[in-house]
């Protein structure tokens, strides 16, 4: 495994027999991914895209050895799915389910954290490591292997970002999609140690959003813990104070999480800040050339 | 999230038995002086606007009265101010404690540590804001072994509580922790909780609840005080809707390229007006949904920026053609479309077919929408 | 361990919403009779014997009734039983409801795992020890997250249930969860839990409460339906009495050393009786008011084991023999007593003088208190 | 540090300012443990033996670098006393508090261990390691510095027991009662690898009780990962089934957690089963010296 997940990876999907769970297992499967177990309570025994159905997640475990899972079940039901994926051995957990109270995932952050279980998401696109396996829905289409890790806590910008450098001639190791709510599983400074440590990134783009101290705490790593170049974006500079930017994460309040105090952390810390996402891959690809003639 | 006005934040702290001022809801100045009247709210008694802003004891939106007449006199002036935008529809008539010391107590969530914290101070009575860090103590709460006495004993001297107000607090804060719990709140705050004899006394309110829990919590969905029609019309399609300054109207999907694609469009000199983000979907309906919204809107232009992940842009193009052929002629503005993604190249097309002004390019197509807005092609 | 007779238990589901049959208790043959007449309790009846012990069916403690007479009859012919060493002084009479599958369900303490576990079994009514390992599913309930939609899920699978007794069973679930976790239970069980058309009923009623909560739980102060009035005092003193067949009174400190001691006792012959176990303390003042309360209970003989930790060994044997002063004659026992610890040497000798056996060594002191029973010193 | 306790373990002690609180600070230290703070709400700031005494545990650790605690507070409070050292940092507990409500304990248990702190106990002596270290009740009488490891889950009949070792002319290394209510903190299986790894035991006794499957439990682990010789003694061979005997924890139900069940066990595991108290100390010396001989 280079950054959580690879070829080793094999993944449950809860949720299958949705929509969005049929749709992005087409997609991951597409991918490369080994998806080997569904799950919906009461579909048992059926098929989803070539993929077997159980009726629970330890039902699914025990047939299929399945060590990670992809949730999509609707935001009441997500605690108790991430709780069942949790005690039938799952080690990772992508949540795509959007609109989950946080007081449910307080719940779940910290059970999982206890049974030893990283969550991604909620409210995240996944991750991926092209070549390798997808755990979630972003698009295969802004892929290509390569040697560029990033983290990001948006969504759609993530997809932009990342075809971005992909149009520039580049490839990504592992994309991680983190999520914009107000808790989430995984934050930069949880995503931070597994790209230092990953021989197959060269460089770090993080791509932030108002909100939060977020990027403030991984700009503090950075700092500390980090030896590899990074490139970030902060979307939101020109977002007001008060007002709630899309998720519940992206809200600027008490003068606290502003652009203003993101970008500076994170160029203290080293970064190298793009104003725009499109002057990432210029940033990166530069970088990259630094590195090359050193 | 669902701010709730004081009354109904003090509903919620009556049902967890934390102690309250005794007082009443009235609408209009008879019903103020009556409420008096009647003893319903002894004298002398506060008249306070129900509005969600703060600053209303400086803002002339809190008066006091001593008979039935001032009390229908301070109703009738604080009735129908515009305090900060709001207008003020609804009056809490309260009894006029003797007040002790003005305390701050207050429960929400620490991002970062992924847990809710406990805050209290004791310089109560101003806004939290202004008061110094150090005078502010705030302790993680975990929500498996729950609130716990340490915890609270640790508040009682924060806020330099001993005895029977200790003794109060204690009860006090099982009651907020309860409600920030069970309500599903992301904010229960008392400033100021008033020390009133051996007593605590909550003289404010201030709950939010969290618009994601709103599945188990039906009594709060016809509460949201603050929604202009399109902002509910919004609501119901589950775009997230906000209302800006300027006059560009923005759609994109996703927050992140949402607030991206703001901070583009003000770099070259636009003004983004209302803007609608569809969350991480690119589902076609949707986008020809939030079309539609924003023609009522009236915005002087249009940029719509979606990155396509599942569907096809070309579907997403043809939908949106569709949806333009649906606005009346005087309602249709200039639009801008940036569809990146799958089939990108024959989704361009088919806009440019329509007369849309499609570039893949954010800087240029962010350009195109500050040139329409202007009237500048 | 406070276990509550059925129709307590059944209040106990009462309050969080387990559907029971209807019925009441009555403690006399015209209260059931007038029960049946009142239409308090609908036709035809079972008359059920309100003890503690299992099996009423099969040792006549419940009977059917399909008039008013005969609830008499069944009422007055089962009280006054003396049913597995209780009297009945009370009855349960409930509808007798047209029953489809018999299941069980529990929740209990598992202490390997730590947590509570979740049992089910669509093999009820009838003892769930002689059920088939492999038909009873056991499942781990953390109580962080609580009980969750997919371990009820499972126990429906087990039972066997879907579409309404299935829907049925995931509330009953939540209420029985919610009762051995509120109300600070051992045990709560259900058994047999009748699917009754498409619902499911509660005809039996199984809740264990654990004394160590009793603190929170004062409603259970008065329930302690098996404590002769000794045993009452030991509970009060916080001294553990058990009661055993033999006529060897023993006393010791902690219930580990209470066992070794009966071990060694009967190694030797012995048959221990009463014995009282004063947890891990050497209080001298605990250690006399054991052996008052042991001259009570009046043993053939008497063997004291006490491990003195904190308190000094001639203090122990000082209160001892003041003890000794307090009993009347006629009360007197032989006595062996062993007090190890600090100063043991000098409270052996104390005892000694004062005319009690008292050796050091467990072995010897054990055979001198079996003799001393026998009469033969 | 040897097992868990030795020269740098510093002891707060909860509840000091109560009358077993002050009796047992004076006998840890007197012991020659570093007692090096106590906490009574209120009472912060004055002295109990010598020790000051804070109003929390997170004053008594920022001022004192306490980091093992040994608990006293009523029942009704022993939860939250024991939330409050672990989120002070402590991470070795000892629960000697008796009668805390199951319910209470099952919180404490996983909410410690998800934070990494162990729980000794409750209703429990506690550890002692002689010539170095105690952070319970255990009489100080009793021990002897030695190469003999003791693990049981009873109180007094621990002290029995140890006294003996010492009296036949044998030392203890390190001594843990484990508690004997139905949810422990630390059980045999857990206490046991501490010993294998522990270079200063030789032979460990194991006293165990009637009630749970503890000791089956702890044979399975012996039998599989334990190399040392041990003595074991069950107390409750006569007691009858479905009689509480002294603690919740000793109860015979539905014919499991006998002692047939568990001398088997143990026997089966290789471990020499005395079958009263004064036995265990020959056995001892026995497997001592058949060890030196080899």
């Amino acid at each position: 495994m280079t950054v959580l997940v690879d070829h080793e990876t094999r993944v449950v999907v809860q949720g299958i027999t949705g929509h969005q769970g049929t749709t992005h297992t087409r997609q991951m499967k597409a991918f490369g991914t080994q998806v080997v177990a569904g799950v919906t309570p009461g579909k048992g025994g059926s098929e989803v895209e070539g993929v077997p159905v159980f009726d629970s997640v330890r039902d699914a475990v025990a047939r299929t050895r399945a060590n990670a899972s992809c949730i999509f079940v609707p935001a009441p039901y997500a605690k108790d799915a991430l709780v069942e994926a949790v005690d039938a051995g799952v080690r990772l957990c992508t949540v795509v389910t959007e609109h989950i109270p946080f007081h449910d995932m307080l719940v779940m952050y910290h059970y999982a954290k206890a049974q030893g279980t990283r969550i991604i998401g909620p409210n995240c696109p996944g991750i991926a490591a092209p070549g390798k396996a997808k755990v979630g829905i972003i698009p295969n289409l802004v892929f290509r292997p390569g040697r560029v890790g990033v983290i990001s806590r948006s969504g759609t910008l993530t997809y932009e970002i990342v075809n971005g450098i992909k149009e520039h001639g580049l490839g990504q190791s592992t994309c991680i999609g983190l999520g914009g709510d107000p808790v989430v599983g995984t934050s930069f400074v949880d995503a931070l140690p597994l790209f230092e440590q990953d021989p197959e990134t060269d460089l770090l783009v993080m791509v932030g959003e108002i909100g939060g101290t977020a990027e403030e705490d991984g700009a503090d790593y950075l700092k500390h813990h980090f030896s590899k170049p990074v490139v970030a974006y902060i979307a939101g500079r020109s977002a007001p104070p008060g007002k709630r930017m899309g998720h519940a994460g992206a809200i600027i309040t008490r003068g606290r999480g502003t652009a203003e105090t993101k970008v500076a952390a994170l160029e203290a810390a080293g970064a190298r800040v793009a104003r725009f996402p499109y002057e990432v891959p210029d940033l990166v690809a530069q970088l990259l050339a630094e590195r090359g003639r050193r | 999230m669902v701010k709730l006005a004081e009354w109904r934040g003090k509903d919620v702290f009556r049902k967890y038995g934390i102690p309250l001022p005794r007082g009443a809801v009235a609408r209009s100045a008879d019903e103020a002086e009556n409420l008096v009247r009647s003893g319903r709210v002894p004298l002398p008694c506060v008249v306070k606007a129900q509005v969600l802003a703060g600053g209303r004891g400086k803002g002339g939106a809190v008066k006091f009265a001593s008979t039935p007449e001032e009390a229908r006199t301070a109703a009738a002036a604080i009735l129908g101010l515009e305090f900060k935008g709001e207008n003020v529809k609804e009056l809490l008539l309260e009894e006029k404690l003797a007040l002790g010391r003005e305390l701050y107590v207050a429960v929400t969530l620490d991002r970062a540590l992924r847990l809710p914290i406990l805050i209290a101070s004791a310089h109560g009575g101003v806004e939290i804001e202004s008061v110094d860090d150090a005078e502010i103590d705030r302790q993680p709460v975990h929500p498996f072994p729950g609130l716990t006495n340490f915890e609270k004993r640790r508040a009682a001297r924060a806020l330099g509580l001993s005895g029977g107000p200790a003794k109060a607090l204690d009860r006090l804060l099982d009651a907020l922790w309860g409600a920030f719990q069970v309500e599903d709140a992301e904010l229960v705050e008392i400033n100021p909780l008033a020390v009133v004899g051996d007593g605590l006394v909550a003289l404010d309110a201030k709950v939010i609840i969290e618009d994601d829990a709103a599945f188990r919590h039906p009594e709060y969905a016809e509460i949201r005080d603050d929604r202009t029609p399109l902002e509910e019309i919004a609501r119901e399609k589950e775009i997230a809707f906000v209302q800006l300054d300027g006059n560009i109207g923005v759609i994109a999907n996703g927050a992140g390229l949402t607030m991206a694609t703001l901070d583009v469009l003000k770099e070259f000199g636009g003004a983004p007006g209302v803007f609608l983000d569809l969350g991480g979907t690119d589902d076609p309906k949707k986008v020809t949904e939030a079309f539609l919204l924003m023609a009522q809107a009236k915005p002087k232009a249009v940029f719509l920026n979606i990155f396509g992940g599942v569907t096809r842009c070309d579907t997403v193009a043809n939908g949106l053609v569709a949806a333009m052929q649906q606005v009346p002629p005087s309602d249709r503005f200039p639009l801008v479309a940036r569809i990146r993604g799958n089939n990108e190249k024959e989704g361009t097309e088919i806009l440019r077919a329509a007369g849309v002004v499609a570039v893949p390019s954010l800087k240029e197509s962010a350009q195109a929408a500050v040139a329409a807005a202007r009237g500048t092609p």
